[in-house]
């Protein structure tokens, strides 16, 4: 692997970059693996490198049907924040912020992690004493979340209208500062990177088609589009396509695959200094370093496949950014675009051990993978070099859908009253 | 947006009048105290979840405002067929 | 000067002069100018610069295809638009429009230095640097790549102006009004059926306006579609997308081609259509080609040229030089040479050219050379020359010229159709993909079908050059500076499907969105990767065609009318009394009723002790209300609630819990049984609608055998709370029919009668542990009702009183509220509400889930009641609550407060909160430790005030 | 009558700020005005039989039909609009559920060539082909109503008590954006 660095690139200009070498080799599968992660997202492909680099496991295969950090993981707005309520939440994305800061020197690869803040919008007094209960758990949980006052919140957004005269007046705000984005195919692919040159075999355009059991029924490998592939340890990081990978080690599982549209406006120069997000406008956004604003909408309400959503959840989404940043409406939107996500009942992932020996699963980020890609991968590695959990996500089980244990952050958030 | 198929209504109609349902022929039982732990959770959260032919149900809450089943294809989000509530398994 | 105004010709209005400003300079052209073609009359060919290089740029294109000529446009206060293209810009007087992306000007932009380092800067570099150290990137990288980052500057105000949106249904819907579309148009208008023709220009015609053979048949053909009855032309109007079952959105400009003091009404609406059968008919985008210095400014498409030169009357140049490896250049060539646009030379990488073209290009003293390629353009803010070769690497030789045409051959615009999941297939004759197969009802017809003669052509990547590809400055994107040696550096580098290719350099992502460089840069990636196109894969087309407002797309749904706020009839009489709101679901609720110079902890005593003391009233009206009424109604809440509901007799009332089928409470709310088979239920108000759907979802799906029947109610009902013990004397003059004495009309009961001389269904209830009265009245009578009550209150000292009020008032008494207490995670026993769960019931909706595990193990959150040592601190709702107040962070938290205030009624501060195995803790001290210290409080049942509950029976 | 032409003004206030306007209001082609008071019903049986023989009438048998002021709204639902101070027997103890629902919502009308665009402005139905004295449950944008097509042109709109608001301010700055069509 040559070292990316700034006197490297020097160097090079005066080669016209003919020295670069590839990303990652195009490997064909090999017979067997150590162990096999199905799903080269940047959750499956951290959890590869987090097997080769913490955990020794070189021997590791991922599977992919398309082409790299193609699925979720280059459709979403890039958002990464963990102050979420419950201690299991807070420590599971917290323990990816603390992997995102640093990622970029430990991949070689700038993955170009902004922690320009996330501002979530008060808009009612439900949301104050929602948002506050938050404060002060994240404040005992060591998670930094603090309050703003509308004046403050547009002290640090200045588009932000608090006109209390707006449908939906904003109260105040919950700020993360150590929130923010990075780029999104920069983490698939500088994972994939840092993951190649551990010895981490990335196989594009294979697609699985099967999952062998044994006699005792414990995983044997992956029937794929170029053959079986032999390993005692099976990942799967499959996102929307979860379900289905699962369906082939016999498995049915309790998830549900939405589409999730999002979309970004033409690059103007920079207006937008924060991500901002309004659940009960239901409006997020953030401007890229490109200079576009990105924005996300909510899911449609069936479950599709078709990575294309409905055209009235973009005209609602950019309704409501309009009514928080009125001064965006000649602003145009570029190019939208839908994803597939997997959602659970409790709207937390499934992320351990499942009933098939050597079978381990990372699913159910519904719409907030993104900001868990580091912490998910390694914790899915961790339990797959263990073949036990780790503390962090050993709530994340399927148990948890038998016994009534829900992790249930938005039911948290709770409805009005 | 989609346009669906209303039975009762017998025409097309715009999706915003609808309520999607989640998926279709989960029935409660009759005497919940009689399922296990585990078949309470499958009742409560398995869903088929398929790539293709999906049996759902919506609710035509903004027209008649009856639940009805569908089949639908989650992958082109064609809808190959609606029927009433009752009516088997197409 | 480079070019100027022909002599005549074109379409433009030359009587009718306009003037407008281009970076602050006076301008001219005539009406119907594009303000590209009113400035290239006046000579200017430089107008913008490159996102990432800053080099200089100009034209390329005549339409949506333009990448470079990107500008700024400013029509007043909040009325500035930036990044649109110079080519769809018509002009009008007044018009102020404005280069970007360059500092201090065009011509001088400082930060052209970094097209002076662009070797350091080739596709993905910034993932190979800016990483250390590790700090900078923060504080010194990110801050400056954002600060160069973007095009023109984003509006900075309000816009004033508004919106307008509808939907429309047609037969038949013909996207493209060139002549297939028009063509297409006529057929469908014959059958009789409604049509809708749109089209993205000034006016209709597409191809047509650049070729005036074709005005005649044109102006007929527009005469005819306008005198038919069932056909809509909307020019000035983009077919934004395709959406499921020819669901095409469309968006209007209505206004940005007047003078501010012209325009008036929405400045956009979007248009929503469902068609039967749609019909693309939106043409095709001429390729620019791939070579050293494509970007100087002049060079540009030939399509173009022959659409400045006739539809505008404007050459592009002195002296032309047409590189092309297709017959369209020819005949571009041949058109513009005609119209009196001097063209040197055609130059063309094919060796055997149709002789008629040839033949024509020579008797017009063109020289032709065939066999050669454009090495290189010389001049840098402008053409002054290129340099050509056989086959693009023999000796060089040069030619004079300031302008460079490029046909590079068409690309189909097939958009819409890949949109709608139409298949596309490869043809190699084209270099592009053509429509195959659609689902839905939609075809396309004309250029876009490939049913449109062009000619014949070669399809290449980059014309052949001596240099190497690693070194040559020959650009595929222009608005992203992607050159073709940054599409072999992603391919080296081991990208090599086409997103990935796509990704890594931003070839494609624009704003023009690739129309004109996704098929050249899946050419050279062909080349370089030595693969069929086919293997490369083709990047999704994905909505909006061209970019398109956010205005557009919210319609109506601008300020006051973003959402509705509803409103109860009573409202407005709060409003006057000086009522603070606060925002519940999509309703408005007076949250408390200042006097002057009171703040909401002053009111909200006052307005306590008011209803303790005396009287208060209170606006119920947003309660969610259901009539459940039919012979099995009883049966059917029986099922649904916890509690039993068969035994209620009818006049009485009952506090009804409602789980989900997974055991957590949804919803609360006391009902009341009117007659066997009615009831009148209430639910919460943001509940309201969930509710009702749930009880749908059961009766029609699980138990369609009941017979019985909901209505929603909550808008046909005002009500009117009368809390306090003085209510009875405040109702009992305006009553009628209704016994209201203590033994005639106990607690939970309910009266049918009048009030006023209006039906009302009169609740003996309590949410404040008084004597309370909620009087139902007809929603247009609440008002007058409620007036009159308060008249009468007036002599028993009524308080009005609002949300806050009540909050407290429930909260003393501990009673919960759904949503506020509970959080979606909450049993009916971890809530304090054991009692009203049917241990007898064999189901119940929820039921089966509170035997879970987890539901019945201990240690879960349970509600209770929390004091504060110091009676006067008032704890902030959802504070955590821990066991051991000096643990390190992160601390382990047994629960939070739910609902927390001063009560003047106790003079001090009382609590509710979730903790863990809270009801074993009765007496213990818990802590709460906020940033300014812990606060202490004991753990007590939440129940504050009259116990025993005497004060309900007064 | 208050004559606004097509200068009735774009909204620009807040939410909170709107009023219902109370007379009516003429635009280019269109008139928006109040529908006279009337009794509301909402009639619910499975047997429609059994219906017929509390109210003695005969309901509309079809949905989307209308007879006597009554609308078939779904196959066991219909929605009476009856002249004010109508009331309509209760069918004790039998299959049905007559509620009074008089209070519940406002009506609108709509009259003229131009009511079916202000309609459509936010009706995504093709109520071109919604034939005279059909009537339907749908929404507008996001509010629910009940379109009752009286005549060619005139068309009364059931909405909501609490949503009337939202909705008059829709119809007027539709009835605003109609009257200022694409000046060429």
């Amino acid at each position: 692997m040559k070292r990316f660095s700034g006197f490297n690139l020097i160097g090079e200009a005066f080669r016209s970059h003919q020295g670069w070498p590839e990303h990652w080799p195009d490997k064909a599968p090999k017979a067997s693996y150590d162990a096999i992660i199905v799903g080269a997202g940047g959750h499956g492909l951290g959890a590869a490198y987090y097997l080769a680099k913490k955990y020794g496991i070189t021997n590791v295969a991922v599977i992919e049907k398309g082409w790299l950090g193609g699925g979720n993981t280059g459709r979403n707005t890039t958002i990464i924040r963990s102050n979420y309520l419950y201690d299991e939440s807070a420590h599971l994305y917290d323990h990816a912020v603390k992997l995102w800061d640093g990622l970029s020197q430990e991949l070689n690869y700038n993955i170009m992690y902004s922690k320009r803040g996330v501002l979530m919008l008060a808009h009612n007094v439900h949301d104050v004493q929602s948002f506050k209960r938050h404060i002060h758990a994240n404040r005992l949980n060591g998670v930094d979340n603090e309050w703003l006052t509308a004046e403050e919140c547009q002290a640090y957004c200045p588009p932000l209208d608090i006109s209390p005269n707006a449908r939906h007046p904003v109260l105040g705000g919950a700020l993360q500062r150590r929130g923010g984005t990075a780029r999104h195919d920069s983490v698939a692919w500088g994972y994939a990177r840092a993951a190649a040159a551990l010895g981490v075999d990335i196989i594009q355009n294979c697609a699985v088609t099967g999952i062998r059991r044994g006699a005792d029924g414990a995983i044997e490998g992956v029937e794929t589009e170029r053959g079986f592939i032999a390993s005692k340890r099976v990942g799967v990081s499959a996102a929307g396509s979860t379900s289905l990978v699962m369906k082939m080690a016999g498995l049915d599982f309790p998830l549900e695959s939405y589409p999730l549209q999002a979309l970004v406006s033409e690059p103007v120069k920079p207006i937008f200094p924060c991500v901002v997000m309004s659940n009960t406008v239901h409006a997020y956004m953030s401007q890229s370093d490109k200079g576009e604003l990105v924005i996300g909408a909510g899911t449609d309400q069936y479950t599709s496949y078709s990575q294309r959503g409905a055209f009235h959840i973009v005209e609602h989404t950019l309704a409501a950014i309009c009514e928080i940043f009125p001064i965006f409406t000649r602003m145009r939107m570029l190019r939208t675009w839908g994803g597939i996500v997997d959602v659970t009942p409790d709207r937390s992932p499934v992320l351990g051990k499942t009933p098939v020996k050597g079978l381990y699963v990372n699913c159910g980020w519904g719409t907030g993978g993104f900001k868990a890609t580091p912490g998910a991968g390694d914790l899915l590695a961790y339990t797959m070099a263990h073949d036990e959990p780790h503390k962090i996500n050993a709530p994340y089980n399927l148990d948890r859908f038998r016994n009534g244990r829900l992790i249930d952050e938005a039911a948290a958030a709770a409805v009005a009253h | 947006m989609l346009l669906i198929h209303c039975p009762y209504c017998e025409e097309a109609r715009p999706e915003v009048e609808f309520v999607y349902g989640g998926e279709a022929h989960i029935a409660r039982p009759l005497d919940p105290s009689t399922y296990s732990d585990a078949e309470w959770e499958e009742f409560l959260y398995i869903r088929s979840n398929p790539r293709g032919r999906h049996h759902e149900r919506w609710r035509h809450t903004h027209g008649c405002g009856r639940f009805f089943n569908a089949v639908r294809d989650t992958v082109t989000d064609v809808f190959e067929t609606t029927y009433k509530a009752g009516e088997p398994r197409k | 000067m480079s070019g100027f105004r022909l002599a005549d010709g074109g379409r433009v209005d030359r009587r009718t002069k306009r003037s407008f400003t281009f970076d602050g300079k006076a301008q001219w052209g005539y009406a119907g100018d594009s303000l590209a073609s009113a400035l290239l009359a006046q000579g200017q060919m430089l107008f913008g610069r490159s996102f990432k290089y800053h080099r200089p740029r100009g034209i390329l294109g005549a339409g949506v295809e333009e990448p470079n000529a990107l500008v700024t446009v400013d029509r007043g206060p909040g009325r500035v638009t930036p990044n649109l293209r110079a080519p769809s810009v018509p002009i009008y007087d007044g018009l102020h429009a404005t280069s970007q992306n360059r500092f201090p000007s065009l011509k001088t932009d400082l930060l052209a230095v970094n097209n002076v380092f662009s070797a350091f800067f080739p596709a993905g570099f910034y993932n190979k640097t800016f990483m250390w150290p590790r700090g900078a990137w923060e504080k010194v990288y990110e801050p400056i790549i954002r600060r160069l980052a973007g095009l023109g500057d984003s509006p900075k105000t309000r816009d004033p102006d508004h919106y307008d949106a509808t939907y429309a249904h047609c037969e038949t819907l013909i996207v493209g009004a060139g002549p297939a579309g028009v063509a297409a148009a006529l057929d469908a208008a014959a059958g009789g059926g409604r049509v809708i023709l749109i089209d993205e220009q000034e006016e209709i015609g597409g191809g047509a306006l650049s070729d005036p053979a074709q005005w005649g048949w044109l102006a007929e053909a527009s005469a005819k579609l306008a005198a038919a009855g069932n056909v809509t032309v909307l020019s000035r109007t983009t077919a934004i997308g395709h959406y499921h079952q020819n669901f095409v959105v469309a968006a209007e400009r209505l206004t940005d081609h007047l003078s501010l003091a012209e325009a008036e009404g929405p400045r956009e609406k979007l248009w929503r259509i469902r068609a039967g059968e749609v019909v693309l008919a939106m043409g095709a985008i001429e390729r620019p080609l791939v070579f050293e210095g494509n970007d100087v400014p002049g060079v540009m498409l030939a399509s173009a040229a022959r659409t400045f030169a006739l539809r505008y009357g404007v050459a592009v140049g002195r002296k032309l030089v047409v590189m092309a490896v297709h017959d369209s250049g020819w005949r571009d060539a041949l058109a513009l040479q005609e119209a009196g646009v001097n063209i040197a030379a055609i130059v063309d990488l094919r060796r055997d050219i149709d002789p008629a073209l040839a033949e024509a290009a020579r008797a017009a003293r063109i020289g032709c050379y065939t066999g050669y390629a454009v090495t290189k353009v010389t001049g840098r803010q402008a053409v002054t020359g290129v340099k050509i070769a056989l086959d693009g690497v023999a000796k060089e030789q040069s030619l004079e010229c300031d302008a460079v045409l490029m046909a590079g051959g068409w690309t189909p615009t097939v958009h819409l159709w890949s949109h709608a999941k139409g298949t596309l297939r490869w043809d190699e004759a084209w270099g592009a993909y053509l429509p195959d197969k659609s689902h839905e009802n939609l075809r396309c017809v004309g250029a876009c079908a490939v049913a449109w003669d062009f000619g014949s052509g070669l399809a290449i990547g980059a014309l052949p050059a001596a240099k190497p590809l690693h070194e040559s400055k020959a650009f595929v994107d222009f608005q992203n500076d992607v050159k073709a040696r940054d599409i072999g550096l992603a391919v080296q580098e081991g990208f090599r499907s086409i997103e990935h290719i796509k990704r890594y350099t931003t070839n494609g992502m624009a704003t023009d969105q690739g129309k004109t460089s996704n098929l050249n840069g899946l050419q050279i990636a062909s080349d370089v990767l030595a693969k069929p196109v086919t293997e490369i894969g083709l990047t999704t087309f994905r909505p909006p065609y061209t970019p398109q407002s956010f205005g557009a797309m919210l319609g109506h749904h601008k300020e006051a009318l973003f959402q509705p706020l509803r409103k109860t009839g009573i409202d407005d009489w709060a409003e006057r009394k000086g009522a603070v709101y606060e925002n519940v679901a999509q309703w408005r609720r007076a949250r408390y009723f200042p006097l002057i110079g009171e703040d909401m902890d002053a009111a909200v005593a006052r307005e306590c002790l008011g209803v303790r003391s005396a009287v208060g009233i209170f606006d119920a009206s947003t309660l969610g209300k259901i009539e459940v009424v039919g012979p099995d109604a009883a049966e059917f809440l029986n099922r649904m609630y916890t509690n039993p509901w068969k035994s209620l007799e009818p006049g009485r009332c009952r506090y009804g819990l409602l789980l989900g089928e997974h055991g957590f409470i949804i919803d609360d709310g006391v009902s009341a049984r009117l007659a066997p088979d009615r009831f009148h239920l209430t639910t919460t108000t943001g509940g309201a609608a969930r509710v009702l759907g749930m009880m749908e979802d059961y009766l029609q799906t699980e138990w369609s055998d009941l017979d019985v029947w909901l209505t929603s109610t909550t808008e046909q009902w005002a009500v009117i709370a009368l809390q306090g013990p003085k209510a009875r004397e405040v109702i009992a003059p305006l009553m009628e029919g209704i016994d209201l004495s203590a033994e005639a009309f106990p607690h939970m009961a309910v009266r049918e009668g009048h009030i006023c001389g209006v039906e009302t269904r009169l609740f003996r209830v309590s949410f404040t542990g008084e004597l309370g009265f909620e009087v139902n009245v007809p929603a247009q009578h609440g008002r007058m009702v409620w007036e009159a009550i308060w008249a009468e209150g007036q002599k028993h000292g009524v308080v009005p009183y609002g949300t806050e009020t009540m909050h407290v008032l429930r909260a003393e008494k501990g009673f919960i509220i759904v949503g506020q207490d509970t959080d979606g995670t909450v049993t009916p026993d971890d809530a304090g509400l054991g009692w009203a769960v049917g241990k007898k019931k064999p189901d119940f909706v929820g039921k089966r889930s509170l035997a879970r595990p987890d539901i019945v193990a201990t240690g879960r959150k349970q509600l209770v009641g929390l004091l504060t040592d110091d009676p006067q601190a008032v704890l902030e709702e959802g504070a955590q609550i821990v066991a051991d107040p000096n643990q390190p962070v992160p601390m382990t938290m047994i629960g939070h407060v739910t609902s927390s205030y001063h009560s003047a009624t106790l003079g001090r501060s009382i609590a509710m909160a979730l903790v863990a195995g809270g009801r074993d803790r009765m007496g213990e001290t818990l802590h709460v430790p906020m940033p300014g210290g812990v606060i202490s409080a004991k753990v007590v049942a939440p129940m504050f005030y009259d116990a025993e509950g005497s004060r309900l029976n007064g | 009558m208050v004559e606004i032409g097509v200068k009735i003004a774009p909204v620009a206030v807040s939410a909170a700020d709107l009023k219902l306007g109370s007379g009516p209001v003429e635009g280019t082609g269109v008139r928006l005005s109040h529908a006279e008071t009337k009794a509301r019903y909402s009639l619910r049986a499975r047997d429609a039989a059994v219906l017929d023989g509390v109210l003695g009438r005969k309901l509309p048998a079809k949905i989307g039909d209308t007879a006597d002021g009554i609308a078939c709204l779904g196959p066991d639902e219909w929605y009476a609009l009856l002249p004010e101070g109508t009331t309509l027997p209760k069918g004790e103890g039998l299959p049905v559920s007559v509620v009074d629902v008089s209070s519940r919502a406002l009506g609108f009308v709509l009259e003229g060539p131009g009511a079916l665009a202000v309609l459509s402005s936010g009706c995504p139905l093709d109520l071109a082909k919604l034939a005279v004295g059909r009537a339907t449950r749908t929404v507008f944008e996001t509010v629910e109503i009940v379109v009752w097509r009286e005549a060619e042109d005139r068309w009364h709109v059931e909405v909501w008590r609490s949503f009337a608001i939202w909705l008059w301010h829709a119809f007027l700055a539709a009835m605003h954006s109609s009257g200022g069509h694409a000046a060429k």
